[in-house]
């Protein structure tokens, strides 16, 4: 802004509604702070969107919202949050991501150095997923009319010539593949709500999948039926989603199915199902039985799939249900969560 | 009814609270409603109170039981 | 989880299953009524009943503070919320528990209401210190069992010379509510099930022991064996109401003697008396008013009581005329035998009382069971 | 969802908690309402992302969040705003609109009824204007954590071989164009706000452009050196914006900027420059002299620019002035909008 | 819009702008300050300075009532505004006038005051009616024009009985101002500008008439024109002047006749005497303490003095030494003499009073002038 | 200072209010501080206010005079 405007107080300053006018105050923030963050070409150029080339063929997109409470938590923070789920919901359909938009609500007063940390992460978390944040906006909005930051991101991807996963594509005999624990970020979450405080060393598993996933396309092919990251609602409304959608129902084990010793206890103290709770790095991947051995390798081969297991085939079932033997020796469904996740005092 | 889960104590705070473990998950408690708490005891918590202490021995003989039942 | 794993063990599970399996009389039927809901939910949440032979049946009975409270003390609560200088915490169970017309804290809430959810006791009483303006006020249910952090509170709420600070008090008791079900329906027969015996409580013995069970055994002739909530606990507590009833013994046993004495807990118990007294009858969703039955503050403490301070009255709403509920927690009707189940009323839209909480007989069967009553069906 | 659930109750109906939980609400909310709306054969695979084919070329993204307040106005709502808004950044860039996200932050208690309107007025929008939601977002907030509703929007689309529209292209000499009346939409907002409500037919400008645009690359072709649209901050912000990322300055004539006579009146009624008012269905196109005539007589027959007009041209300036030359015969610069628009006294 | 297009009709600007080109005295210099914001922005708005003959010049004077209020009582409205009880309504200027360390209203609403914006005081007592439990004070502002709509308001509220209402006064009157300048400058000297006439307030004198400035050209031997804030106002009032000292004559003349009349509007006047009486002293940005310029509540409305209600205090902050707006609203200096101007001062982080409001001398010229700074320099 | 615009009065209200229009834009106003005010008169409106009515007269005079002074 050529020196015609007081330097941005970072470590002292919050965000006024001026910072969301159109005016000078926000030009200097989106030059000063985003661009500063997510530099790149395409923000460099200061346009309402950006340009990209295309290869053709078949490309994916997706968006979410982020309005997760607290904004930092134990593994990460809004910000590497809505870079991975967004990262994610383009890997899930076995596709490469390549450009994100972000957008930014934020409640006037929020403190710029947490804006700034925020979108620090952001940049880093979309620079070790190899996408760029290509466009964005910000909007400020009046006291009491946010929750500090919403953030919104949205994504495209392209899909290797030939791969089609969709959530109507499971068939009877499938194997149920998860990558790794369940609840590590629900869990993680909830241990900073002030009215849950609990003391634990469980970290979010917020991470970008795309590696991942293009490990196992390598490994499964078309072998592969479908891929879904279980985030709000758990590893319960995936499957339930999925068994809907494809028109047949699950059968899982429940001793197989990877959850913390500190997840469990947390989910004990607190009344809740492990199968309910958010997860932002992870994926059920429904594949053919032929190819279930040699993805379940390549996800135990990465980093990010070292827990990887397979927990259940899917079955014939007019009703949809996801059925799961316990580890007790009896048999359960895995219904939807009801409602709102609220700890329980019986 | 009422959910309730054993917890060891690991520390005891002023004021009739003490600090308990699940599995390594902490959690401040009232011990206002138990007598003779000790470190290392295991407790009975419900919503953020610990309801008695579990007795290790009567712990151990049912388990004892129950395997025997087991293999008749 | 020690105390929990162990007690959760598949291997002897299948051997206790097989003892039962090996002892019982194929001949007559074995009809066990749990009256907790945590019993409920365990047998649900494991699959107990895939493990038990077929004519040992497991009837659900009305333990559930959460789903015995009426509708109109729901809407009690909720218009105390909808004054704007009140903020009503309560634990996160009651959130969805219907009163009249669809009505629900947490719609209740989405109105403009400040509900707070809490987890503890501890947490309404720091809400309160930090809102000196507002009038913060507990809504304070449960059995046995979690009356006793209530009277902490108040305790706690007097030492602090809280102002802003009261209790909406709904806490129950386990015994009479046992001894209107086994009445009402007759010594041996309740309408057309005869129960053989009783899984009684685990943690609302914790506090008031074994004693106030003697009743069931000695006045009804029933064998009651006090249950600990893990599957194996219930496993061996089947095994043993079924040696009992082949024996033909009725007796108090105690299967949960890691936490359970003859006495209770004597502390807890005089930190209840030093506070709440009886009221001569309180209503039950599904049984209707039961004397003797709940708990509200001494006069010493009525200060405290939200009923006096905001002059709440008291609003009675009739039940949902379809719902099933008296007959299912009496163990005459199934949840599937109600056709509003898994139609209109489901956890998210409950109708009546036993598919509220999680531990209720039809929420239970919903959200754990209801495979099985399509598994003779071919999928189409 | 198969009859397991009481319907939405649309009437009377608001969003609690449990719309946003990632359970069976939450899916009957997204199928029963939000599903129904923008019905498209993406939305109706149920993914969490939505693929589509390209010929590949050159590509735009871009993004907007939307949180006007009041979410209802003369001439439109929130969500028509929010299709028409990201379909016009996308046109901007002399693109064809494709695909767009939709995510949705909604405070409980929020009604339904409400919901389900601006639903189907942004599925409408989006039909109009020949784009389709192909993925979605939902989330539910507590009550005082938002203002009722904010949406962001995504958007794709493709832009025609060898165009490159950037902020940076604009050259000396250069003619602005405008493609109708400035202020309608801002100043039909604040007539219902309540702290400043008037009466007055104004409304809202909102409208998607992109078919204006597509005229003016047809008749300008490569001599359009950029278009904006004058959103938050009015003219004069984009203006500013322009000139200094083309390192130039603008020389306009005030009596041929185009201002409705009530706007005008609304305008003086406050104490704001109708300059710096938004709008959401103008544009702002830099084009070359000689394109100049061609490209404003396409305007001029489009029903959305009939009140187009040339308003000034690019004039060298090291320091980036929008300099007019005013009606009544002086000089002044139009200077970006300081801080918040805010009605004055003095 | 009637009465306001006419005059600014470019046709008859020329014209007149082509007379005042004859009648000037070339020889001499025309130093005309104004001293009404209202004029500065009309100048630069439409750029008039580009209509004029170069030996006249126009002086802009501390005429606005948001650039005058000093720092501390913005600090006091603020430490008043981040009380939880209050709510602070004021008109949309006042929200980003800097107090103290970079302070202003709309940094404290961003961290957490309440503070409003309203566009009348009918607003406010809205708001006030709307909030009984909250306490609603009105920061009042403004010269003669703004003082008898806060007059209505303190005699509506007594009328609702509005007991959460209160009025923090800070309204102050021109001429007392206008003959602090003059006196403080010397009789026919102003530091070393010498000012040739006055165009006097336009809607100041609606309210109070145009004898309260005979004491310019009687003592002061200054001609002055009330002018109407119409450019064409300001043309013709700019010819008016130019005849009075090309004739020698120093008269007060009122140009603004359609609204301006000798005595003013004798209803406002008395609304404003009920309620309000003369402070000794009230400290003006740029000018420091002037005597008898400035208003409070008359005894009887003590209940509604925010001042003594919440016992207030009186904050007093320096300037900024570095600022010359002392200097400019006296004619001295112009916006660009300051080294502040443009650099760490403008309109978004304004340091001195004539960057506050679009009215001040150094806002006006950057928003609207400043591209004349350079015009002589070639663009790079 | 003092942003005030000329508003021509469409509708006396009780309570001292009236309804004003400027070209079409209509708005409620307080018009306290006016005396004899009718239908189809100018005012001076101000943060809400009218402060005074505007003589067309005087003001057809003073367009009289500018014209006449830009002729010259
Ligand atoms: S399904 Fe619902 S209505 Fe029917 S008995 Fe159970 S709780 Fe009552
Ligand atoms: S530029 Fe700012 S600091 Fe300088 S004189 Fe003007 S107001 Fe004061
Ligand atoms: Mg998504
Ligand atoms: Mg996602
Ligand atoms: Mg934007
Ligand atoms: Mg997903
Ligand atoms: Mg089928
Ligand atoms: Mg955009
Ligand atoms: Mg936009
Ligand atoms: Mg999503
Ligand atoms: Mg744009
Ligand atoms: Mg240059």
């Amino acid at each position: 802004m050529r020196g015609h405007q007081a330097k941005l107080d970072i470590s002292n300053g919050c965000i006024d509604l001026s910072h969301g006018s159109g005016g000078r105050a926000m030009a200097q923030l989106i030059s000063g702070l985003f661009h500063e963050a997510f530099g790149n070409e395409w923000l460099a150029r200061g346009n309402d969107q950006s340009a990209f080339d295309v290869g053709g063929g078949r490309m994916v997109m997706t968006t979410d919202g982020y309005v997760v409470s607290p904004l930092f938590f134990p593994g990460g923070n809004i910000g590497t949050l809505a870079v991975h789920g967004t990262v994610n919901d383009i890997a899930m359909a076995g596709a490469r991501p390549l450009y994100l938009s972000a957008g930014f609500i934020i409640e006037e007063g929020f403190r710029l150095s947490h804006l700034k940390m925020i979108a620090e992460c952001m940049g880093e978390a979309a620079r070790s997923a190899g996408v760029h944040i290509i466009t964005g906006d910000t909007k400020v909005v009046e006291r009491g009319k946010a929750d500090g930051l919403f953030i919104s991101t949205a994504g495209v991807g392209v899909v290797p010539v030939g791969l089609d996963l969709s959530a109507e594509n499971a068939r009877v005999g499938d194997r149920v593949l998860i990558s790794g624990t369940l609840g590590d970020h629900g869990i993680a979450i909830m241990s900073k709500r002030q009215n849950l405080a609990f003391e634990t060393d469980i970290i979010s598993d917020s991470a970008a999948l795309h590696d991942l996933v293009a490990k196992m396309v390598e490994a499964g092919g078309h072998g592969i039926r479908l891929m879904r990251d279980p985030t709000r609602g758990g590893l319960a409304a995936t499957l339930n989603e999925i068994a809907r959608q494809s028109d047949l129902g699950f059968r899982l084990q429940e001793e197989a199915i990877p959850v913390k010793p500190d997840v469990a206890a947390a989910c004990e103290l607190l009344g809740l199902d492990p199968l309910h709770v958010a997860n932002e790095g992870k994926l059920v991947a429904i594949v053919s039985p032929e190819v279930a051995n040699a993805v379940l390798a390549a996800m135990r081969a990465h980093p990010l799939g070292c827990d990887a297991a397979e927990i259940g085939e899917a079955i014939a079932d007019d009703h949809h249900f996801v059925q799961m033997a316990t580890s007790f020796g009896g048999g359960r469904i895995v219904d939807w969560l009801s409602g709102e996740q609220l700890p329980r005092i019986c | 009814m009422c959910l309730a889960i054993p917890a060891a104590v690991t520390k005891i705070l002023p004021d009739e609270m003490a600090v308990v473990s699940i599995d390594g998950v902490g959690k401040e408690i009232s011990v206002a409603l138990i007598e003779d708490l000790a470190v290392g005891d295991y407790v009975i918590i419900h919503v953020g109170y610990a309801l008695t202490k579990i007795d290790p021995e009567e712990a151990r003989r049912t388990l004892d039981l129950l395997r025997e039942l087991s293999v008749e | 989880m020690k105390y929990v794993h162990e007690f959760r063990d598949k291997e002897i599970a299948l051997g206790v299953a097989k003892a039962i399996g090996t002892e019982v009389d194929l001949a007559r039927p074995y009809r066990f009524m749990e009256f907790c809901g945590g019993h409920t939910h365990t047998i649900s949440r494991y699959g107990l009943e895939d493990m038990l032979p077929n004519n040992v049946r497991m009837v659900h009975g009305p333990g559930c503070p959460v789903c015995v409270l009426p509708a109109g003390r729901i809407d009690m609560a909720i218009h105390l919320a909808m004054r704007p200088e009140v903020i009503l915490c309560g634990y996160g169970d009651l959130m969805r528990v219907p009163g009249s017309q669809g009505a629900s804290l947490l719609k209740a809430k989405a109105r403009g209401a400040d509900v707070r959810m809490v987890y503890s006791t501890i947490d309404a009483i720091r809400i309160a210190e930090e809102n000196p303006a507002r009038e913060v006020v507990f809504f304070a249910i449960g059995f046995e069992t979690t009356t006793p952090p209530t009277a902490i509170m108040i305790r706690l709420a007097e030492k602090k010379k809280l102002s802003n600070f009261s209790v909406f008090c709904n806490h129950v008791l386990t015994p009479p509510a046992m001894q209107n079900i086994l009445k009402s329906c007759g010594i041996r027969n309740i309408g057309h099930v005869e129960i053989d015996g009783f899984i009684g409580p685990a943690h609302v013995s914790v506090i008031i022991g074994t004693t106030p069970y003697e009743f069931v055994a000695e006045e009804f002739g029933k064998p009651i064996v006090i249950t600990g909530f893990e599957p194996l606990d219930m496993m061996q507590a089947i095994l043993m109401l079924v040696r009992q009833v082949n024996e033909h013994r009725h007796e108090v046993e105690n299967q949960y003697r890691r936490a359970v004495i003859r006495d209770g807990n004597l502390r807890a118990k005089e930190e209840v008396s030093n506070v709440f007294e009886l009221r001569d009858r309180f209503e039950w969703r599904g049984l209707g008013p039961v004397p003797y039955s709940g708990l509200r503050l001494k006069p010493a403490y009525t200060k405290y009581d939200a009923e006096l301070r905001f002059d709440m009255g008291e609003l009675c709403v009739a039940d949902n005329p379809a719902c099933k509920c008296a007959a299912i927690l009496r163990g005459i009707r199934k949840p599937v035998d109600c056709e509003l189940f898994g139609k209109i009323c489901t956890p998210v839209t409950p109708m009546g009382s036993c598919m509220v909480s999680s531990e209720g007989a039809c929420a239970a069967h919903w959200t754990y069971g209801r495979f099985r009553d399509h598994q003779q069906r071919p999928a189409s």
